[in-house]
């Protein structure tokens, strides 16, 4: 164990693995000389040169869909779309091809490839850039769409990324880079399609992922002072989506909140809400409350853009409002 | 600063270089024979396809290479075993003609297991990871980012294989074209792109989709070597093909042109209305199959009776084709949730639409809880 | 009112929207000598000819994000989009401008455009031409999505999504083109943002839109052979979402049924079981059921594509479920 | 067979001919004053909104366009008031250029309501419809489309205004480049593409992103005319430019690549560390102002007491601006709902994040329920 970044976590995973098999390789823009918009992939392209750590020309269709096609021969791409928001460029390789070719063909072709991207607003980068748009990977059958919250997961769920034979979409986040915690020294890759219970509670369950996740451990321990014990489960993998661990938990506490950085209209909390009030349905005492980004194209205005994201007191207040729910019902 | 990819692209694999050394050969006497045995199966092949969907056999959309036969003859035949050939869905006589029997190609028109793609893909979807018939795609240029990337898994591993992708005229105007070649150029990749001219993407000439019609030209934007060749002439795209080859062997990637007609609509479906009485007698007038068989004849290669016997014998495949698909089997509904995913996840959707995300009794307890389908 | 095919009423509500606004025009592949992929255009090239009904090269962003910025000059292009599924590759055009540009310009310009797209599987077209993905367009801030059933609301929607000042996406559906039923023939633009009870019952509520709320009414039908008084609320707009007029039903039917034509997890149908569950929690008295296509990609063998695809049998199987659960809380 | 769009193109509106045969002039002296003046005020306005970047009164990303002065000052200079110009997100010098005052872009980096984007779009979005500033868009490639479309716009309307479409060298190898061009070409669009060549995409040069890295030369994949140009030579620039729209308004679409350096990182943050001292040195060494100040000075357009003036005044300006911005208000959070739609609709959602879908009290009656925030 040592204590280090998501974005250390993310580096070690990525380095570990291209040490590990040669068929894995890095490609994006800027991912080499320039040692990555946001410098998980630094001193790679010196470590490795430039065949194991490709620039691209900024063309993310055609190097997505050429990671695509060097897959479907055998390789490990690992492709870096800057972030997230640009990946819409590259969505026809990615939901209609990627996602496809394994069942289209019959079960003919695999495709063992990783794309990492970054998600997340809060740096006033405005209404393009600060997007949360995992949900349209998570909708698709032959995706598979992790969501690592800590550095522990960013690097367990990385290493399960990169040897799994599917094409797996890994949701970094602008905010977390810089978090710290403790990841183990070996490697020990996560399973795919495991939600985890990060914090155990008997009140009430609050769902979230990525950075959400983060805050729905920082909005628990300030409850905790209150004598609120909230359970929190960290969703870590989209797609498949973990229904029995959010379940067991809610029918454990009898009520749920659900945290998102994404718009709450059709999000992917809309699922997790759908989800419990199906499956805990004689357990739920109150309804699922969603915490959300409001709905808008993101303004560039800080006061306008704090205001549009969900914090820590937004999720302290849900949490209480449901529990004063659970008790009007009482 | 650290060497860059672009370094790389001077020296192609020891192996590469090796391949790209052997010329390009005209077209021996056995093999315009072949070529013409070719042309008539697909011909032959397409007919039966056609009078299958209007049996209703066949579903969903049916793109047929009716006037392309020539080019598929021609190029498959440049093509080596070891090569990885892309196309988009007009490619049953490319899959036939890469070795692909008949029957598992109207097997899959028929959506039946024995289809080459189990029935999943249908006309537009063809794969055969044995001949390395890597796809037909439904997306206009969908196949074109995803054959350069097998062109860079060769170039990664310094392999000696080409690529080879096939599309449209139409499909030269969409973003995906131009991304690829540039990346293709920029990084020396062993691929082929041949753009099939038939003057049409479905109803829009070329001349109202290009603004350069000369679509082999559209490679200078890349410093791309590349080529214009007659579609209607088996010979000529083979040699055409194997230049092409050759440059890319060694690293140089190729844009090829063949010029052809489509005899028909753009789909079994398409009457082809836009387009006029004398366009459509021309083209009849210029059969490619007609025409070569004509030309070996004057040459003194076929005889009548060739001609009458490689024809009954090319009705005869088809037609066993037809019947071997119809004899196998459909897909078992137990198997629609069997190609989801390549690596088992737990938590993996297997319902059917009716089927409840947490089936009753109401009340589970948590010990039957953990049975429940996720 | 004539009876008029779901094809007539969309290519009646473009022809007059033609002829009463000369900023109104056609753009798209195929759209004019071809007379549309799905004839939805036919006749338009010869009577308005090649300026307002222009054919493209194959090139979706690049005309779709043609027609954007000729809306900002204050033209009304109505785009068509072959089929949803070609839409991925113009959907950075879409999301990251058309949706954008009012609000990251602080209001200054406008996007007045249409674009017309049908969904749909079922006819055998296999995995990327059978898709349902309307989820991309309508969890959007900026775009309106709607999503008509009927003829009548066919011509009544298309005609608000041409007048209307926002990026408007209507979905159309294969399967539908050919229904036919009543359409007033005057022109009278539907409210975009309204659900309709198409049906009123009293037993249970079925939430559906497109096909399937076509599908929905047929299963009323049958069940009220039964004694199964079903009501059914049509969508009609899935961004932005009438809830009020959702959440009215079921708490007078106090159970609910979705019906979808996309994937379950993170589809539409989740945002509707979640409102439900929400809106109606003291109301409900079962859990809401969802019936949405198999999460897989549309194999094209017709016994798989059927098993695959939603049909007023699955539908009715889950109205009876849900009536079970219902009584067996008693 | 109906007239084809294509044919369109051969007669351009009366309106557009007309503008299009006044002939490109070279510049005259007070225009070469006019250059240098507004170079310098760029050049001063971009340190001074560095600097207001390190004072963290600027957020988000900010790209500059120090060592782009005179491409801005010649190309801002031949672009009539009616045009229509569209950028990437390096624009702040072109909004200048194009008239607006400095004191709304400044107030529109400091996200205030001043700003010529009232505070909603910073430093990448700048946008102002009074001047036919159509916007600058932070996704590469993603103004061409809509670029494009303007000038569609214009076609179908029969106007005499062009459009000036910007980008930068990397931007030509994404697909919206090459779907665009194709289509202006096609159908003969009044529009100037500029490519700005500043050697770099980020850190990635022209050489390792282009296989064709003489970028105008893309433009004969469209049959369109295009030219090369210094881009730090704002005269030179100037008259090119003419050239171009010149042609665009007479239905014949143009590409201007103009060849220049960018002086610091990428963006403001970026040190730049890729690039070698011997580099950067010999870009400060060519720095345009510097240099055509000499070159004005020798031409006697300039004395020393001039030079100092012009810089007095504009360090005065952007000064004036930067208090202007910090005076202006902050966007209200209560106008965080009032630019999602144009057309107002029922049931937008005008929820915060902490909101309750359905507020309490648990049991409202149907009476309550309508007046529900949807
Ligand atoms: C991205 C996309 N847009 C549109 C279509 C519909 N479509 C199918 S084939 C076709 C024409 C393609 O023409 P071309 O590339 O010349 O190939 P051809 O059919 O002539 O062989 C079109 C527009 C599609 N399948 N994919
Ligand atoms: C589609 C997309 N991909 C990647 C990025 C990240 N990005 C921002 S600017 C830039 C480089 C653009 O280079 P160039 O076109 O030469 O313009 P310059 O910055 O040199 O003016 C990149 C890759 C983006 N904004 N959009
Ligand atoms: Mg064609
Ligand atoms: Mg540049």
């Amino acid at each position: 164990m040592s204590v280090i970044s998501y974005r250390q976590a993310l580096h070690d995973a990525l380095r570990g693995e291209m040490l590990r098999d040669e068929n894995v390789f890095l490609i994006g823009e800027e991912i080499g000389l320039f040692e990555g918009s946001y410098k998980i992939t630094a001193g790679m392209l010196a470590e490795f040169g430039p065949k194991r750590v490709r620039d691209t020309p900024i063309a993310e269709e055609g190097f997505t869909g050429a990671a695509i096609g060097a897959a479907m021969l055998g390789l490990r791409p690992v492709v870096e779309i800057m972030t997230i928001n640009f990946s819409l460029l590259a969505l026809d390789q990615i939901v209609n091809h990627a996602a496809k070719i394994y069942g289209m063909f019959g079960g003919q072709a695999r495709v063992p490839m990783v794309i990492r991207t970054p998600g997340g607003g809060g740096q006033q980068l405005g209404a393009t850039h600060s997007q949360n748009i995992e949900l349209y990977y998570a909708f698709v059958p032959g995706m598979k769409v992790v969501a690592p919250s800590s550095p522990a997961d960013a690097k367990s769920l990385m290493l399960a990324a990169i040897r799994d034979d599917d094409p797996v979409l890994v949701l970094e986040n602008l905010a977390l880079y810089n978090t710290t915690g403790e990841v183990p020294d070996h490697d020990e890759p996560a399973e795919i399609g495991k939600a985890a219970i990060t914090r155990d509670g008997a009140d009430i369950t609050v769902v979230a992922y990525s950075r959400m996740a983060a805050v729905a451990l920082q909005a628990a321990g300030r409850l905790a002072g209150e004598g609120i014990d909230v359970e929190v489960v960290d969703l870590r993998s989209l797609r498949p989506l973990d229904r029995e661990t959010i379940i067991a938990s809610v029918r454990k506490t009898n009520c749920a909140v659900v945290l998102e950085d994404d718009w709450l209209t059709y999000g992917i909390g809309a699922e997790i809400a759908a989800t419990i009030s199906d499956g805990a349905f004689d357990w739920l005492d109150a309804p699922v409350r969603r915490v959300a980004m409001a709905e808008v194209p993101l303004p560039y205005a800080k006061p306008l853009e704090t205001a549009a994201l969900p914090s820590v007191d937004d999720a302290i207040t849900a949490i209480r409002a449901t529990l004063d729910a659970v008790a009007r019902r009482g | 600063m650290p060497p860059t990819t672009r370094t790389a692209r001077s020296s192609p694999p020891a192996g590469r270089q090796a391949a790209g050394r052997q010329a390009a050969g005209a077209a021996t006497n056995d093999q315009l024979l072949a070529f013409y045995r070719q042309m008539v199966l697909v011909r032959r092949f397409e007919e039966r396809a056609a009078r299958a969907y209007t049996e209703a056999k066949v579903g969903g959309y049916c793109h047929l290479n009716l006037g392309e036969e020539a080019t598929v003859a021609g190029l498959m035949a440049a093509v080596r075993a070891e090569d990885y050939v892309f196309t988009n869905y007009r490619e049953h006589g490319y899959a036939i003609a890469r070795g692909i029997g008949p029957r598992r190609v109207m097997a899959e028109l028929y959506g039946r297991v024995d289809g080459v793609s189990r029935g999943w893909g249908g006309s537009m979807h063809m794969f055969d990871i044995a001949s390395r018939f890597m796809g037909g795609y439904g997306i206009v240029g969908g196949q074109v980012p995803l054959a350069t990337g097998a062109a860079l898994a060769i170039d990664y591993r310094g392999g000696a294989e080409a690529v080879v992708c096939l599309m449209g005229d139409g499909t030269t105007n969409i973003g995906a074209f131009h991304e690829s070649l540039n990346i293709a150029a920029l990084w020396g990749l062993p691929i082929v792109y041949v753009v099939i001219n038939n003057g049409l993407g479905m109803g829009t000439s070329v001349e109202r989709s290009s603004a350069e019609p000369e679509l082999h030209k559209r490679a200078a934007s890349y410093r791309m070597a590349s080529a214009r060749v007659d579609g209607n002439d088996p010979a000529a795209v083979y040699e055409a093909a194997q230049v092409a080859l050759a440059s890319a062997r060694e690293g140089r990637p190729y844009l090829l042109e063949t010029v052809s007609g489509r005899l028909k609509g753009h789909s079994v479906v398409d009457p082809a209305r836009y387009r006029s009485r004398e366009e459509a007698e021309a083209l009849k007038a210029a059969d490619p199959v007609a025409a070569y068989a004509v030309r070996l004849h004057e040459q003194g290669l076929l005889t009548d009776e060739l001609i009458a016997r490689i024809d009954t014998e090319a009705t005869t495949e088809v037609a066993a084709a037809a019947e071997f698909a119809d004899a196998s089997p459909h897909p078992d509904v137990s198997t629609l949730f069997d190609y989801t995913y390549a690596t088992p996840v737990p938590n993996d959707s297997r319902r059917l639409p009716g089927d409840a995300l947490f089936p009753p009794p109401p009340r589970p307890n948590v010990a039957e809880l953990v049975q429940m389908p996720a």
